[in-house]
């Protein structure tokens, strides 16, 4: 498949694509162009610098729903082994959106959960863009209450839109399903590592995006409404997202600054995608890090210090 | 004493009662017109009506304070936190400066914030009484809010009275981002602490009850009762419809449609919201002992007959 | 309404209409047949007790299944005061076919779950025959963790023809919805009451229809299923019922003698249907005797007690 | 060792295998035919392929102590239980007596009930194991299977040995009316206790299952899993079909569609059974020390690294 090429980097596409096109001639004319092409690289690694390391919240969300981004099964495939694969609410159905089983993470007997995108339209179709239902939500709960019942730490991998907005979803009590799952996660007497992987949409990634840790891939975003969504209320007009998108502050940074998100986990230049590797290998240093730390503290405590952190997110005045 | 005389007695502060009473500035005796059977009304007749009108049932808006009023035993409710009020976090300035919102709510409602709580009796009961204001930024629940809604919980849980909210809200207060969001879990994990210490919960959802506050601590109550045609729903209908591209089904998201979705308990109507309220908690609100320290299966031992 | 004629009550009628028949006269006339009167009223009398005073099994069945049996709403009415409904699943939907309501009987403050069959064609139609689907039992089970959670004994009546056969039932999880109240039941640490008014038909009257006390009415049954089912089962033959009726041992007598139920209520002669305030005295009578013992009962006593009482039925043989 | 040797070294039991063995009594090296592909296969091919067709992946009916051998490490599986039986406490006698019915399909399947249970290993994890055999009066539910069964969910909490059940039934068996029936509520009490000692146990649902039993003990399991195309349900088909005078979707009530509606986690088909099982316990059979007793969140420290 073709590389998707977000518009911001349209210059530098560009530039990468005159590079191989002299590389092409030099090797096909066996002409002397090494000075050019030396000429080039450096000019591209300079405006790849400029360009991805001061990216704009803006741009950070089209990093975050970039197509090629790795996704909840890249990261299983790539960090988890020994999975059994955890189906249905028992009350409803099953839905793909969710992923939840039984993985090994370097040794780690852990539940994993998490959003799960599709790779292709089929795919997405399948697994509605990565955006539960009440149903999926519902699986993640059970999922929950199976590793506190067994001992298990819960990882969670969030990347979602935002629950369904939908008439079904609704019958269902998406409402109640989310609530629900802030409940459970909130008391549960095993340790969670949430891992924000790409986007983190409202209610829907909330429901099972939060616990002990929140571990941010430097552009994932989180946040309490799209960018778009915000400007259509704000300025009646979506493309003013760009805008509304610094003012939310919902970027891996601001999430840090705000005192919710605990660790910032760098991604190559250009984003996660040019080297999943890398950042797989980094999220898992990541995740072992805060289980080692939270597997052996005594779950009395555990549960008693995510509580008054919760408690303790909020800025207001008081007083006359 | 009638909810009027209670404000006048409060000089000073500039409450106000319900959606109707906007022409609460002309002389005594005002007549009001139903926007739905399109009657007039005497004010007085209104008033005493919970803001309901007697011809048609139409719920008019009932502002926070009155509404608390409504509910508990007249004069026993006492406002806790009245001064917690929000900051600008974020210094949010798309369109409107976020502060600038909260200046003029604080204006039009004579309120801190967008909800009242405090403590009281009903039907004879010790609760915390909490409600909603929908001027206020849409209800929407920033910093401040989730601090009140959470710091109603803690009290209901130190003191063991049971808790009744009234909800209104448009969601979450995007003025305050992340911080909004994290709210949801926040008042959720209160809730849960509530819900442990077995000590009754009830809310009333009313119109409108929407996005992320729908999905937290409202819904997490042990009864859930709602107000007649109450619109109640995570996303709005709006973006539902946009989403599918179809229109809705009739009665979507009213009260009564998530009754028949297994979603709430029961549809009341707002003149027995007070008299719903006390009788369950007649049943789930028990003396102050825990059942653990007695060890009896029940409540209420069938000694005591059980009219306490 | 037309009095509902059990077919084995058919000489009773045709004899108590010749009496109304004679007393018309009687009256119309002036004549003097008081002699005729009296006579044809002690036959009448004899024959009532004749038919009624040793139902067969099968004839328990048709008084169980009378139309104007006491249903479970009679008895909420009868007996309950400041009653509070519960409705909902809080998971897909609100099954009317299943009651569940806070109430209080004989100022015993209670949660109250029974089957609820209609009183009128389109009543049974909403409430599908007091058959319920999967949320029905589930509103149940909700009912029964809220009593549980504050302390409220509960008491059920039990009244149906079994849990619906159809397809969504089926998706929507129908055995999971009932051994979740079977295993909820089971452990549930305030006293139950269950009291069998009319139908007790297998899974479906079972999911509700257990604990620490169970209290039959004279001409209710209880059974693994239906005796036309079972006649259909082993004669190919539905109309075989009456004997298989017989063999399943499915009334309150036998129940009682199998170490199932407790205790037997009296039903007036011909049925419950014949004088109902006498039957919801006695129903209240024997519910508010048996929460007086339950009540006081230490609850880890009580609980204990009723896992030995289940785990102790049963009939087999150990050894060579 | 095979199936086959083990059987021949317990002689003077007369326990068969699978429903495809009925060739059983002919010379070693016989061939069969799937009813389903129509090929004939080498029985020995079979017996290697836990009964499963080769060609066309064909589930063979597998009677229970071969199932129970199929799953256990080899020369671990130890029964218990194996004389309780049952007796005729109503003298059901309709049609045909109940005895009747008892004494031949002991006679059938050399079994003394219909469902064998016992000690094993799995996968190195010490557990209770058990399995029912649908051709003693359809694997029927009646005291004694009720009883075998609340053993072994006894047996599993005082040992701490996770429990697999493999399951196959036609319901409660109605010969023993009500007994039968309460054995529903006698094995889902078991299954809640088991399930507050937090010992895992995990359901194996294989074709059929279906009635009062389903409705059980068998969904309690923290892991269902079921064999491809088995059958399962509450109501069996045709009483659907003569409810709703209808005809029923296709693959209702398969394996498959379950999996769809949410109700259970796994199709696995035969062959990968013990090794998905064992990989199960691997996550939930923990260390004998209680979580409560060492405070810790986890089962695992981090300190251990995970590899027992
Ligand atoms: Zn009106
Ligand atoms: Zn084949």
């Amino acid at each position: 498949m073709a590389q998707f090429v977000m518009e911001f980097e349209r210059p530098l596409v560009d530039l990468e694509e005159k590079l191989q096109e002299l590389k092409r001639l030099d090797l096909a004319a066996d002409l002397e162009l090494g000075e050019e092409i030396k000429e080039l690289e450096a000019e591209i690694e300079q405006l790849r610098v400029t360009l991805y390391q001061a990216l704009s919240p803006w741009e950070r969300v089209q990093v975050a729903r970039h197509p090629g981004r790795p996704k909840t099964q890249d990261y299983v495939e790539a960090l988890c082994s020994e999975v059994v694969e955890l189906n249905g609410d028992r009350l409803y159905g099953d839905d793909e959106a969710i992923f939840a089983g039984l993985a090994t993470i370097a040794g780690h007997r852990c539940m994993v959960i998490g959003h799960r995108k599709g790779k292709s339209t089929k795919e997405n179709i399948r697994r509605n863009f990565g955006s539960p239902h009440p149903e999926g939500l519902r699986k993640a709960r059970r999922a929950m209450l199976m590793a506190e019942k067994f001992g298990l730490p819960v990882v969670t991998f969030v990347d979602t839109q935002g629950a369904y907005p939908g008439v079904e979803a609704e019958e269902r009590g998406q409402a109640w399903a989310i609530a629900e799952n802030l409940a459970t996660l909130s008391a549960l007497r095993v340790p969670i590592v949430a891992v924000g992987i790409g986007e983190g949409g409202s209610g829907g990634a909330l429901a099972i995006g939060f616990g002990d840790r929140l571990i941010m891939l430097e552009n994932a975003y989180y946040s309490v409404i799209s960018p778009e969504a915000c400007a259509s209320i704000l300025y009646k007009d979506a493309g003013r997202a760009p805008e509304t998108a610094s003012c939310l502050r919902m970027t891996a940074e601001d999430l840090v600054g705000l005192g919710i998100a605990d660790e910032i986990i760098a991604e190559p230049l250009g984003g996660a995608h040019r080297d999943p590797s890398a950042v797989f290998a980094a999220v898992e240093r990541a995740v072992i890090a805060a289980l080692s730390e939270l597997c052996v503290q005594d779950a009395d405590a555990l549960v008693e210090r995510r509580f008054e952190r919760l408690s303790a997110i909020g800025v207001y005045a008081e007083g006359e | 004493m009638p909810i009027s005389d209670w404000f006048k007695a409060r000089e000073g502060r500039r409450y106000t009662v319900a959606s109707a009473e906007k022409s609460a500035d002309l002389p005594d005796g005002v007549w009001l017109k139903c926007p739905s059977c399109k009657h007039t009304i005497y004010q007085g007749v209104l008033e005493e009506n919970v803001y309901v009108c007697p011809h048609c049932a139409h719920h008019f808006e009932l502002y926070a304070h009155a509404r608390v009023l409504s509910l508990a035993d007249e004069g026993t409710f006492e406002e806790t936190e009245s001064t917690l009020s929000s900051l600008d976090p974020l210094r949010f300035s798309a369109n409107k400066p976020y502060t600038e919102s909260l200046a003029s709510a604080k204006d039009k409602t004579g309120m801190a914030e967008a909800v009242v709580t405090g403590r009281a009796l009903l039907g004879g009961h010790p609760v915390v009484l909490g409600a909603m204001d929908f001027r206020f930024v849409g209800a929407s629940m920033g910093s401040a809010v989730g601090e009140k809604i959470a710091r109603a919980f803690a009290l209901a849980e130190a003191e063991r009275r049971g808790l009744v909210l009234v909800i209104a809200s448009g969601g979450a207060r995007m003025q305050e981002g992340m911080l909004s969001l994290m709210q949801m879990a926040k008042t959720s994990a209160a809730a849960e602490r509530l819900s442990r210490a077995r000590v009754p919960y009830i809310s009333i959802l009313t119109n409108p009850t929407y996005g992320g506050v729908t999905a937290s601590f409202p819904v997490l109550a042990d009864i859930i009762l709602a107000e007649p045609g109450a619109l109640i729903g995570f996303t709005g209908p709006r973006v539902i419809e946009q989403t599918i591209r179809q229109s809705l089904p009739k009665g979507f998201q009213t009260a009564e449609f998530l009754e028949e979705h297994g979603m709430i308990d029961e549809v009341v109507p707002r003149t027995e919201l007070a008299s719903t309220v006390a009788r369950v908690l007649d049943y789930l609100s028990g003396p102050e002992v825990p059942l653990a320290a007695t060890g009896a299966a029940c409540r209420v031992p069938a000694s005591t007959g059980g009219d306490e």
